[in-house]
């Protein structure tokens, strides 16, 4: 069994609304030395698969079906055993 | 007329416009659950708003891949008539039925209010009743109605004039203040390039009686009868 | 992973810590040895410690709701149910109750609320209701305090965020700010539901072997009574089973709500009740109690999120999204098969027994064994000692000649309109839908709001008032205008009073200083109630609302609920067209004590609340309600907090479109603060055309309601000869970003 | 200037209703062998202070007043320069 870790971020170029919010505060709180707050989806699942080989095409299609919008977001994830 | 309204689980919306088409608008209307695939024949489909799946991950994500999108999808390609309200028009944007996306609103917050839309576009069975530049008041009740899609898709929506409606103020002018969830170029609504496919994210069917304040949203169903009825097609492609 | 074995859970030796850790005194522990005739085990202790709690048993508050009037000719159901139920004709029944949400919504704002207004819509559609329209009555400590604004945010995108998701449109509420509530912030929550007169349902379990059936989302370690934290037995592994906050999950909730109304359409339904405060076990136990009969429960059969739950945890876990149902014997099957169609779960845990005793088994032992009335109705009752508090006197003194009047009073009114309590509250609704199932006639903005009943000519109108400080300077008096604001504003729509529900807030009840405040609200409220004839139908109960020994306000906040025959006749609170007359019904007074301008300009909090005349009262809402019958009205609007000024104020700004000016002339012979921002009771502003002006005349004369004509609509400018000439879209700006420019 | 990635989990026993639909869904797509999802948040941003020490405890800080809800969720951050 493994554990699959999947990052979800804005694509370059849309806007972020709440990573620009979460910015403002922080600048408010003192925090100035913040920049470029972009704020993504984390995802953690276990995984079970028989065959090993296509585990990572598998996630692959999880991401781009369903857990990521390809119009918006990027993603990204790892895979521990 | 037949009418079909898709049942989600987390529709809020469908009682509504069942309700506005059989009750004020004396149509026939029913119920599609959404593990049921899609029979039968239909003149119009319409996915209701609400929120399906509860808006969990993103709003629509889920809904999209519900049993009866399938039959959906393939009843759209045929040119069937298909309307999305809300959470429905995110449903389509996931779907691929209609480009673009909606994202959190600019604020951040839900935001329930009446708005004025401006139409922009008349030849389609949606607003065949309506004239350019003409103003619907509707309510808006959404927290990621924000609508986006990348500048190229944005290019060709504007040439191939699919965007149907707009924000705008009471003098029917688009503004800043007048986009209530920081829409690209204040879009409200738009169609597919075959112009049978639509998703707004007003509410027309909660504006149909003038006890409920406006009567606007009847332009958008009547249009749909209009464009359904002998001839009507034939008027809206042209 | 790690199990406590149940044998060495219910056999921890239960000493006076754990005992005093379940909030249990040692004569109550001495009455649980008398009932059971032998020492409880752990899991029973914890049974008769929520049970027992305020919460449950209302110990300290049962001999005074007694008081309350909740009988009339329209109560179909009043307290005792999970909702009120009053007849609304047509063959149809509105079922409401309003249930506070305080604790959890100051330790996580969020969850907190969106958590209250979950289990005030469930015990809404348990009743066979489906809910057509919430408010919400909120109380917040003053912005100055740094956790304020994060708070009403998080209160108000929780209440949005679940209410708006399972569709039930929020139309109205009440939003105060003030220091008393700092550490003890408000959250009451209410639900009016519509039903068909002849199918509504119960909590009852009736039919011995009739099964108790579990639907809805699984159990965890939610909420789990705090008090067991500090307990012996939960050292060991003490952070695993660290009781956890609530999280809400409105689209479970959405799903269950759709399944339950389903499974009612059909006849295998016997009793239903919601999994509140203490989850499985005060919900059955009460079902058992209304039905005079016993119940079993197999808890491993319950549904679980957690690995390793003990009997102890099952039994008190408040678990959102579960409701207990008992089904008829043979139709289990069905009922699984409606709640399949939702993908929820619907599992036989036990079932009704003749013994009327509560029976709780872990694979097939006994865990817990208690006579169902030792946790219902032979529960303590208390009644606490009274004490008018020593500095009441102080407190209620005035001198009204140690106020200086403002020279500017235009600077004055400004003031006020910036203040949080005074300014609109369109930030918090705007963030309810409040247009879902298309009956929404009057959105919040209004006195009251109004749905309309589809096919029917009705609607019902919705408020929810109260105010603290006017409870915490004169408990009975402020009780007595809480109810009497209420009806006010439904009055002002053109709404006659169905029935109301409440919630009261107040401090411990150990200390006899609150009990004096509580037993003073609750009589004003009843002869709040008896005078304009609206029956008390279902309510809560909020103790212990205090910190550091300081309790907040008496906060008692009244929903109202009223019908009108005809809904399009309503009435909204703006001016409407320029030339109208501008009438003042009831009378001025000068008094300004509890008053807002008195808090905000002067920083007093002192004097009597405003003093009332209830027959004056029942004139003045008669003749505005007879007024908008006959139609004669444009606009009714009543004068509550900041006065005459603010309400007129509101007249003007308050609309939809351009702001309307207004010209005012006052003859009173009196101070002017006290004129424009005293808070005199039974005053409703109404404008009308003029040619109608001699109707009016005569519906006041015959109720005995005083009648002024102060002015006229029109213009851009805000005047009151020779006091204020104010640009009214100045004060409009002010108004309209009071609140909001406070939660940037 | 540090690139600062933070996670937000919902705390353990937390009920994560966001988690629990998005595995159904996958389930309803055919990948079965997905169980225990969790749904949290992602963001990233860059920092820039002075005294590199205490970089650790600003973070730290940050998180618990802004990024995360210490009553529902925990969180975990790493650091790359
Ligand atoms: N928490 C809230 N939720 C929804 N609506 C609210 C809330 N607070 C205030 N409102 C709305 O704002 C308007 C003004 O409220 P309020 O000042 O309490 O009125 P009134 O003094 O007439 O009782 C009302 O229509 C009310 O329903
Ligand atoms: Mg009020």
């Amino acid at each position: 069994m493994m554990r699959v870790k999947v990052f979800v971020t804005p694509k370059e170029g849309v806007l972020d609304p709440q990573g620009h919010a979460i910015e403002r505060s922080l600048h408010s709180l003192g925090y100035d030395g913040v920049t470029e707050v972009r704020m993504g989806k984390y995802l953690e699942f276990n995984f079970n698969m028989s065959s090993q080989g296509e585990v990572e095409s598998r996630i692959r299609e999880m991401c781009e079906k369903l857990l990521a919008n390809p119009v918006i977001e990027d993603y990204r994830f790892e895979i521990q055993d | 007329m037949h009418w079909g309204v898709i049942v989600f689980p987390g529709s809020c919306d469908e009682q509504d416009v069942h309700y506005c088409l059989s009750d004020v608008l004396g149509q026939k209307v029913k119920y599609l659950w959404h593990k049921d695939r899609l029979e039968g024949n239909w003149d119009c489909l319409v996915l209701p708003g609400g929120f399906s799946y509860g808006d969990y991950l993103r709003p629509g994500a889920m809904g999209r891949f519900s049993p009866i999108m399938q039959g959906v999808v393939e009843y759209a390609r045929k040119g069937g008539l298909v309307l999305g309200i809300c959470n429905g028009f995110q449903i389509l944007c996931e779907a691929g039925l209609l480009p673009g996306t909606l994202v959190r609103n600019a604020s951040l917050r839900f935001a329930c209010r009446q708005v004025f839309l401006r139409i922009e576009e008349s030849n389609t069975p949606f607003t065949c009743l309506g004239k350019k530049g003409m103003l619907l008041r509707l309510p808006i009740k959404h927290g990621d109605g924000c609508y986006y899609a990348d500048p190229l898709t944005l290019e060709r929506l504007r040439k191939e004039k699919q965007i149907l409606l707009r924000y705008v103020d009471s003098k029917g002018k688009t503004s800043p203040s007048a986009n209530p969830n920081g829409s690209l170029d204040n879009i409200a609504g738009v169609c597919n390039e075959a112009r049978n496919v639509f998703g707004l994210m007003p509410h027309p069917e909660d504006a149909v009686e003038s006890v409920l304040g406006s009567e606007d949203g009847l332009k958008i169903f009547s249009s749909l009868m209009n464009a359904c009825s002998k001839g009507g097609r034939k008027a809206w492609r042209e | 992973m790690a199990r406590v074995s149940t044998a060495d859970f219910s056999h921890s030796p239960i000493t006076p810590d754990v005992v005093a850790s379940h909030g249990l005194t040692v004569e109550e522990y001495q009455k649980i040895e008398n009932i059971l005739g032998r020492d409880p085990n752990l899991t029973e202790l914890g049974i008769f410690s929520v049970m027992w709690s305020e919460h449950c048993s209302y110990k300290s508050s049962k001999a005074y709701l007694k008081l309350l009037p909740t009988e009339g000719p329209g109560v179909l159901q009043g307290p005792g149910e999970n909702a009120g139920v009053v007849d609304v004709g047509d063959g149809l029944a509105a079922v409401f109750k309003m249930e506070s949400h305080n604790h959890p919504s100051f330790i996580e704002p969020y969850q907190g609320a969106a958590t209250g207004v979950g289990g005030i819509l469930r015990d809404v559609f348990t009743m066979g209701a489906r809910p057509i329209a919430s408010l919400n009555s909120l109380r917040f400590g003053s912005f100055e305090d740094a956790r304020t604004a994060y708070l009403v945010k998080g209160v108000v995108g929780g209440i949005g965020g679940y209410g708006n998701c399972v569709g039930v449109p929020t139309v109205g509420g009440e939003v105060y700010f003030d220091e008393t509530y700092n550490a003890n912030i408000l959250v009451n929550a209410f639900t009016l539901g519509l039903a068909k007169k002849g199918s509504l349902f119960k909590g009852r379990a009736k039919g011995v072997g009739n099964s108790l059936m579990y639907v809805g989302a699984k159990t965890g370690r939610d909420g789990i009574h705090g008090a067991t934290m500090a307990s012996e037995a939960f050292s060991e592994e003490a952070e695993k089973r660290r009781p956890t906050v609530q999280v809400g999950d409105p689209f479970t909730e959405k799903l269950l709500l759709e399944a339950c109304l389903k499974l009612m359409e059909k006849d295998f339904l016997v009793g239903i009740q919601d999994m509140g405060a203490a989850g499985l076990t005060s919900s059955s136990t009460e079902m058992a109690e209304r039905g005079r009969t016993g119940v079993e429960l197999e808890l491993s059969n319950v549904p679980l999120r957690e690995q390793g739950m003990t009997p102890y945890e099952i039994l008190l876990s408040e678990s959102q999204e579960r409701m207990l149902l008992v089904v008829k014997r043979g139709c289990e099957d069905k009922v699984k098969s409606i709640f399949s169609r939702w993908d929820l779960d619907a599992v036989v845990v036990g079932r009704v027994t003749r013994d009327r005793l509560f029976r709780a088994l872990f694979h097939g032992t006994e865990v817990a064994r208690i006579p169902i009335l030792a946790l219902t109705s032979e529960a303590p009752v208390y009644s606490r000692s009274t004490e008018r508090p020593k500095d009441q006197d102080e407190v209620q003194r005035l001198d009204l000649k140690n106020i200086a009047e403002p020279k500017d009073l235009g600077t004055a009114l400004k003031t006020l309109l910036d203040s949080p309590n005074l300014g609109s509250k369109e930030w918090v609704y705007r963030q309810y839908d409040h247009f879902v199932r298309n009956n929404t006639v009057l959105a919040p903005g209004s006195d009251a709001a109004v749905i309309r009943i589809k096919e029917t000519k009705k609607g019902l109108a919705l408020t929810v008032d109260g105010n603290g400080r006017y409870c915490y300077l004169d408990p009975y008096v402020g009780g007595l205008l809480a109810v009497a604001e209420a009806a006010r504003n439904l009055a002002c729509v053109g709404a006659k009073p169905l029935g109301l529900s409440d919630c009261l807030n107040f401090g411990s009840p150990e200390r006899p200083e609150v009990m004096w405040q509580f037993s003073g609200v609750i009589q004003g409220m009843r002869d709040g109630c008896i005078a304009l004839g609206v029956p008390v139908v279902s309510g809560n109960v909020s103790f212990y609302n205090e910190t550091s020994g300081v309790p907040i306000y008496p906060t008692p906040t009244v929903a109202m609920v009223g019908i009108l025959a005809k809904v399009e006749r309503h009435v909204t609170p703006w001016f409407k067209s320029e030339g109208d007359n501008v009438v003042l019904l009831g009378s001025t007074r000068e008094e300004l004590g509890g008053s807002e301008y008195l808090k905000v300009f002067h920083g007093l909090v002192r004097g009597t609340p405003p003093w009332i005349d209830l027959k004056l009262e029942r004139a003045v809402q008669r003749c505005c309600l007879k007024a908008i019958e006959k139609g004669i009205l444009r606009s009714a609007h009543d004068v509550s907090e900041g006065g005459l000024a603010v309400a007129l104020t509101e007249c003007c700004v308050a609309g939809p479109g351009r702001p309307l000016g207004v010209r005012i002339e006052l003859r009173e012979m009196m101070r002017t603060d006290a004129l424009l921002f005293g808070e005199s009771q039974s005053r409703i502003i109404v404008s009308i055309e003029g040619k109608k002006l001699n109707r009016l005349r005569e519906i006041a004369e015959k109720e005995g309601a005083p009648m002024h004509v102060i002015g006229e609509v029109g213009g851009t400018r805000f005047v009151v000869q020779p006091m204020i000439r104010l640009p009214v879209e100045e004060l409009k700006t002010i108004w309209c970003n009071a609140l909001e420019k406070r939660l940037q």
